[in-house]
């Protein structure tokens, strides 16, 4: 019997293509039954690709998977699911306008009726069940549209948690998530380990895959560079394995000026975001922290023009700004990172270079023309410098690994010559390496004098780029620490609301309230 | 050249189809290999598909050849333009076009006159600068209709017209004929006048509602046969067929079919198939060098139930029972 | 601009997609009341419950056409040859008729016609990989072709009497096509809101890649709804070879443009992933009491279209302003 | 099944950009070729350079139309009033010209009206928020009968040879519409590939939000879509004017299906984002070579119907197959 066979999970000598690209060559790897396995590379490793290919999304051009010993047959996410495999995907699969309940339970419903109809009911008790451990706050009836993006990942999370199966694979699954949330996602995990479940654990964030992973499989450029026992090694060498060179650690340094470039005050926007008011000065960044649904995604959009506040002013460099128009902002000299990327941030089908441009056309046109070839160098020395791989702006960015597209992005609103940058979760998704590059990015911008707004569910991000931080409670500025007052303990105590303690869920958005 | 815009109904050089043989003698023989396009609306309506046997039928016994296309759909102006002028392109001898529209084959007129060729309207929209003409007088449908309404119901009442696709010269003028001669005496009231857009269903939607409107109401002229028939079931389901009569136009052999059984009252039939001969004739004799007058008049007659059997015949006994009415 | 946004609507959504019936649907009624109210005021005869019936009746047509595409357009595809669909149904089954076939056995061939005509949509777009606008475009003339080239042009008559009781009467003096057609709209809303099949269609139609991802059989997804589209396509030329007596190959011309407008009208989204069952029947009633109002009133041909053009536009908007932003 | 995926383009897709001239282009060209040399090897008439240049010509009109069809599909949008538009421009340029208005200003004024139409149909999707399909569902009844109230539905006849003369002649034994249509083909490609407009409509048709955020005046470029949908719709019915000598109200009936079909055998998506000015132009020959083969091999009207359908659906399956999936 192969049951026997400890090796739940074997992934032999996968290749995969994409036309001249080779995001995988030759990599192999194995899976002990109930361990978790973490899988670590940069952006553009080829994490995501061989997860996808194990899921049964893509086909692999070279090798083939085997669970339990038994090579899977036929492809199609169909088969995958049938030997056991379930998966997290990074970008998260919706159907918005379905309710909560019915995406988990998408391709496989619960029947009733002699399986004519769709158990409804069944699907939300069963869905509210996954959901309890993770966040009990959502609505598993609500359509999933109305969620907030790390909500829509407990929601995926618990979908495959749900579905009983041999292997789970987890891409980035906490990119969007708090620490706190990670902490009973963490729980979970060990839970189905300990029933014999083998997941493969990949993330960017160093602290969770040590927490979590036995073991774990380092990627770079499609190939497979090292096979770790992680309690045999330090973050600081798989880093350096990963990335191929050493990073220095470094510290804060501050750029923040006396002048006051963004002026908020008594911002209002139902009860997502409440009576906000701020300062931000020439060359600070401010960070902006708190809890899940704490309105800090909706604080940017508002100050981004993107909604429109229910009242509220806000002045840059000393004038008023017309508010709920982000032509506006963008004249004005700020511009937004948005936190979905997909469905904010990018335009797929276009090249990198048409989304660099797209904030910037009145600097890349003359005479009703788009000055093709000033545009080209441009992207092309900001996409060098932020180091996109592949360095190809003419590629559609659609086609780029998560952390890439991102990288493109932060490229848009420097060229378009923002001086006030708004980041919504600037490195969700982004590899240790690029992260120290935007960290250092964020420091050079500051340098010249830009302002920025960092929003981040990363503590020690937080931490890290902050001159001060803002933290946020129940759409209410909850308090504002100065760099010397900056800790996690601090920012933990104005983020937890006062009823509540530290391990109960985080208040959500589609709560009782309404 | 400077020939005054056609109007096809008034047009003074004219001349009935009957007096054709009479005046101008026999049909000069074709010469070897000549070939005549005819260009139709749309073959989907019994009509036009009548009017190519039409042609057909002459061609056969005069021994050319006659090539007959349609457009795809009614309405389809810019196809119907490109098949006449790739059929120009080929080098037929005589061209018979049916327009969709009074101007969408002037191009192909043009490009034909250029070169000589002879080219008939025939029927349906008139062509302003055509230079022959084949065809009925359009008003004169509506007005036999009329004239039957006056000289059947004299004590009046009120009637409707389900009309034709808007905009279309034929409906326009069928609809005006009726109006105009029904309402002269004051007795009659056209209580709607509505589109039926040559479709059937949407003739006996609107039939129904104006009924229901109108229950008094004593009869339909509707602008072509498939709307009449639309219109007969909306009357039956009504429960009104022994009240309202229902008229249609163009004389399809449903229409006949229908007259036979009772249900539809008439129809003014214009023989699709002697206008077509009728056309090819008129084609040949150009060819032929004769000088025709520029609107050749082609018959038309109500059928009702009285007469109905007389005019079911076909071909040569047809043409013996036109021409003893042309006679009277 | 947008401060009733999305954030206001979760709730309400939700609770209306139990009673099948949500503010969107809401939105349209009003649009619907908006006419209704005008043509009342303008013409005595409008409110009878005599014309009221008749509205119904000359709408259940286009209705039923109109749910087989709200579930195409939910799917997220288009399906412009349901006039021709039906054509071929229709011809099929007097063809059979008048050759001697049972009724009992010429329904059901029609309804395979139609089937069997969507099925053909659906493998095209969903295997051949085409997009739904041009093969249904491509199909819209096949099967008009097909239909007059077996008819030669010709409509058939000589429907048997049973026949044409069967789909033209009356029960309970409501007309057959009445409800014949409530029945199937009650059938597609329970396929669309109860059933795995309706959660496949909002599934790929909302986001076809997360479908297929998630274990949808995104092929056979969307040939259904094509089939059921073909399908509800021949029950309407059925309906229509009733009311008339006899099966026109050119009928159901321009169908495809009423259903479409009445699916829309009702809320469908041609990006797909959202359309209502109610939403469409009260579009369909919409376009067909303006039709109704319209001819009551007499109005001359070029003000007919003059006045369907702005209405639609009117009552579009009022709904927009009704229901805010969606 | 996805090893030929969208990603085995990147480096041609690329290259193709650059000549304007992409895989996918090619792939309609194969379907063109394939069907020129069916009809060549049936029809000896047909490879003549008269029929050639008669095809050209009988495919300008169309082309026209579809181009500036082009432009709103791929800013995520449809124009179903391309007709009656070009019926209304044609309409007042003939009405000014018989009245006595001199050429030149009666040209930019049917332009003025073209873009007036069209720009009515972006506001209305822009600020009213309302979908498309049904926006200008709802004009093409509204324009339509305008210009048939206008002119009572008769045509304007009487247009001063002149103007005939501009818009039939010949330039260097070119037709002028093909040689202005040529000339607007350029123009379109450059405003699309070259200016910043044409960034925004690919933008705004593939990612609506993101463009909004990103700081694309969202509004103002689907409005300019519509507008220059609706010039190009009036340059058409000029061209038409010229050709038959007359502005008829009703003209212009069915060409948005017609644009519609070229442009998507092109390669547009209904989804938006993705489509070509070549490929346009090719969709919109192919289209026109079809009806003219058909009509050299003297095929019957039924029939005709029935291989438009046939053909396009192969067309679109060879394109379909040569460029693998996209
Ligand atoms: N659909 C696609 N088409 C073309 N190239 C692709 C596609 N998906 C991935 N790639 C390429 O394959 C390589 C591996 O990408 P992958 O998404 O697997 O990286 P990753 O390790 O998951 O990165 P990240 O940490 O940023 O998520 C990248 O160079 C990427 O650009
Ligand atoms: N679509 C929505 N439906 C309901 N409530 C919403 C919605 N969007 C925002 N809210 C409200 O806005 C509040 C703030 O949400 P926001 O996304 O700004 O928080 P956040 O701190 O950025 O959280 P996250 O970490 O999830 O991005 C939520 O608590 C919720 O009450
Ligand atoms: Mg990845
Ligand atoms: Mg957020």
């Amino acid at each position: 019997m192969t049951s026997s066979d400890p090796d739940r999970l074997r992934l032999i000598d996968i290749g995969k293509s994409f036309g001249p690209l080779r995001a995988l060559d030759g990599v192999g790897m194995s899976v002990k039954r109930g361990t978790v396995h973490g899988l670590l590379g940069e952006n553009g490793a080829g994490k995501s690709t061989l997860l996808r290919i194990l899921s049964g999304v893509f086909e692999p051009s070279a090798g083939h998977v085997e669970v339990d010993g038994v090579r899977l047959s036929g492809h199609g996410p169909v088969a995958a699911r049938r030997a056991g495999i379930a998966m997290i995907h990074q970008e998260l699969q919706h159907v918005p306008e379905l309710t909560v309940a019915q995406n988990m339970f998408l391709g496989r419903p619960l029947r009733t009726a002699g399986g004519l109809l769709v158990d409804r009911r069944a699907q939300e008790r069963a869905a509210a069940q996954a959901l309890a451990p993770l966040d009990a706050a959502i609505d598993p009836a609500a359509p999933i549209r109305s969620l907030k993006v790390a909500q829509r990942q407990v929601v995926e999370i618990a979908r495959a948690m749900m579905e009983d199966a041999k292997v789970l694979a987890m891409d980035e699954p906490t990119s969007s998530l708090t620490p706190a949330e990670f902490d009973r996602l963490a729980v979970l995990i060990a839970d189905l380990a300990a029933k014999g479940v083998s997941i493969i654990y990949v993330s960017h964030k160093m602290d969770e895959v040590f927490r979590v992973c036995e073991t774990a499989t380092i990627l770079r450029d499609g190939r497979k560079v090292a096979d770790v026992a992680l309690k045999d090694t330090s973050e600081a060498e798989v880093i350096a394995r990963m990335v191929g060179r050493e990073l220095a650690a470094a510290g804060h340094k501050g750029f923040a000026r006396e002048e006051v470039v963004l002026d908020v005050a008594n911002l209002t926007r139902g009860s997502a975001v409440k009576n906000t008011s701020f300062k931000l000065r020439r060359g600070e960044v401010l960070g902006i922290s708190g809890l899940v649904g704490a309105g800090r995604t909706e604080l940017l959009r508002l100050i981004a023009g993107v909604d429109r506040p229910d009242s509220g002013a806000i002045r840059v460099e000393n004038k008023p700004l017309a508010l709920g128009r982000p032509r506006a902002a963008i004249a004005a000299g700020l511009g937004l990172l948005p936190e979905e990327r997909k469905r904010d941030g990018i335009v797929a089908r276009r090249s990198v270079r048409s989304n660099i441009a797209l904030s910037s056309m009145h600097r890349f046109s003359r005479g009703g023309f788009v000055k093709k070839r000033a545009l080209s160098r441009e992207s092309e020395r900001l996409m060098r410098e932020l180091n996109l791989r592949p360095l190809d702006i003419e590629r559609p960015i659609g086609q780029f690994s998560g952390g890439n597209q991102q990288k493109a992005i932060i490229g848009r609103w420097i060229a378009a010559g923002a001086r006030i940058l708004l980041f919504d979760e600037p490195t969700r998704g982004i590899d240790v390496g690029a992260k120290a590059e935007i960290y250092a990015l964020i420091e050079k911008l500051a340098s010249e004098g830009r302002s920025m707004i960092v929003v981040s569910s990363e503590l020690p991000e937080i931490l890290r780029v902050s001159d001060r931080v803002l933290v946020m409670r129940e759409g209410t500025i909850a308090g504002i620490l100065e760099r010397e007052a900056i800790s996690e303990e601090a920012i933990v105590a104005l983020a937890v609301p006062r009823s509540e303690t530290a391990a109960a869920p985080s208040p959500t958005l589609s709560a009782t309230g309404s | 050249q400077d020939l005054a815009p056609l109007n096809s109904d008034t047009e003074a050089d004219r001349i009935e189809w009957s007096a054709l043989q009479q005046k101008f003698g026999e049909v000069p023989k074709a010469a070897e290999g000549t070939r005549v396009g005819g260009v139709s609306k749309t073959l989907t309506n019994e009509y036009w598909r009548s009017l190519g046997e039409g042609y057909q039928a002459y061609a056969d016994k005069a021994g050319v050849e006659v090539v007959y296309q349609a457009a795809q759909s009614e309405g389809d102006q810019l196809g119907q333009l490109s098949i006449a002028e790739n059929l120009i392109s080929q080098g037929f001898n005589a061209l018979l076009f049916s327009p969709q529209t009074d101007s969408n084959l002037q191009p192909a007129l043009e490009s034909a006159k250029s070169q000589n060729i002879p080219v008939i309207n025939v029927n349906d929209a008139v062509i302003p600068s055509a230079e022959h003409y084949v065809g009925n007088v359009q008003r004169d449908n509506g007005m036999r209709v009329a004239q039957w309404f006056l000289e059947n119901r004299p004590q009046g009442g009120k009637v409707a017209v389900i009309e034709g696709q808007a905009g279309v010269f034929a409906a326009g003028q069928r609809t005006a004929g009726f109006t105009q001669t029904v309402t002269e005496g004051g007795k009659f009231e056209v209580v709607a006048s509505v589109p039926g857009n040559w479709d059937r269903q949407v003739a006996y939607d609107a039939a129904s509602t104006v009924l229901q409107q109108n229950p008094d109401l004593v009869g339909f002229y509707a602008n072509n046969d498939g709307m009449a028939l639309g219109v007969v079931e909306a009357v039956k389901a009504a429960g009104l067929q022994d009240k309202v009569v229902v008229f249609g136009t163009d004389g399809i052999s449903d229409a006949y079919a229908s007259i036979r059984a009772g249900e539809l009252t008439g129809t003014v039939d214009s023989f699709p198939v002697l206008t077509g001969e009728v056309a090819m004739e008129a084609a040949l004799r150009l060819l032929g060098g004769q000088d025709l007058p520029r609107v050749v008049s082609t018959p038309q007659a109500l059928i009702t139930k009285d007469n109905v059997e007389s005019f079911a015949v076909k071909g040569d006994a047809l043409r013996e029972v036109l021409l003893k009415q042309a006679a009277n | 601009m947008s401060s009733t946004d999305s954030l206001a609507t979760p709730r309400p959504a939700r609770r209306g997609f139990k009673l099948g019936f949500g503010l969107r649907d809401a939105g349209t009624l009003i649009g619907l009341v908006a006419i209704v109210v005008v043509f009342a005021a303008l013409s005595p005869n409008f409110l009878t419950e005599r014309n009221l019936l008749n509205i119904l009746q000359q709408s259940s047509i286009n209705a039923c056409v109109a749910l087989g595409m709200t579930l195409v357009i939910i799917a997220g595809g288009i399906d412009l040859s349901v006039g021709p669909t039906a054509a071929i149904a229709a011809v099929a089954a007097a063809a059979m008729m008048v050759g001697g076939a049972p009724i009992l056995l010429a329904i059901p061939a029609a309804l395979l016609f139609g089937m069997a005509c969507g099925a053909v949509n659906g493998i095209l777009v969903a295997y051949g990989g085409l997009q739904p606008f041009i093969v249904t475009l491509g199909t819209l003339s096949l099967y008009r072709a097909s239909a007059l080239i077996y008819t030669g042009g010709n409509p058939i008559f000589g429907i048997p009497p049973e026949f044409r009781a069967l789909f033209n009467g009356a029960i309970l003096g409501i007309p057959t096509p009445v409800v014949i057609v409530a029945v199937l709209a009650l059938l597609v809303w329970i396929v669309l809101n109860k059933t795995p099949l309706g959660e496949y269609f909002l599934a790929v139609g909302g986001n076809e890649e997360a479908s297929h991802i998630a274990g949808v059989p995104v092929a056979m997804t969307k040939i259904a709804s094509y089939v059921i589209s073909g399908g509800l396509a021949a029950i309407a030329g059925l309906i229509l070879v009733g009311r008339l007596g006899a099966a026109d190959p050119t009928l159901g011309n321009l169908w495809e443009l009423d259903a479409i407008a009445a699916a829309a009208i009702g809320g469908a989204s041609l990006m797909g992933g959202k359309g209502s069952v109610i939403g469409t029947l009260l579009g369909a009633i919409i376009l067909g009491t303006l039709r109704n109002g319209l001819t009551l009133l007499n109005v001359q041909a070029f003000y007919q279209l003059l006045a369907t053009g702005l209405i639609i536009l009117v009552a579009m908007l009022i709904d927009r302003a009704t229901r805010g932003r969606g």
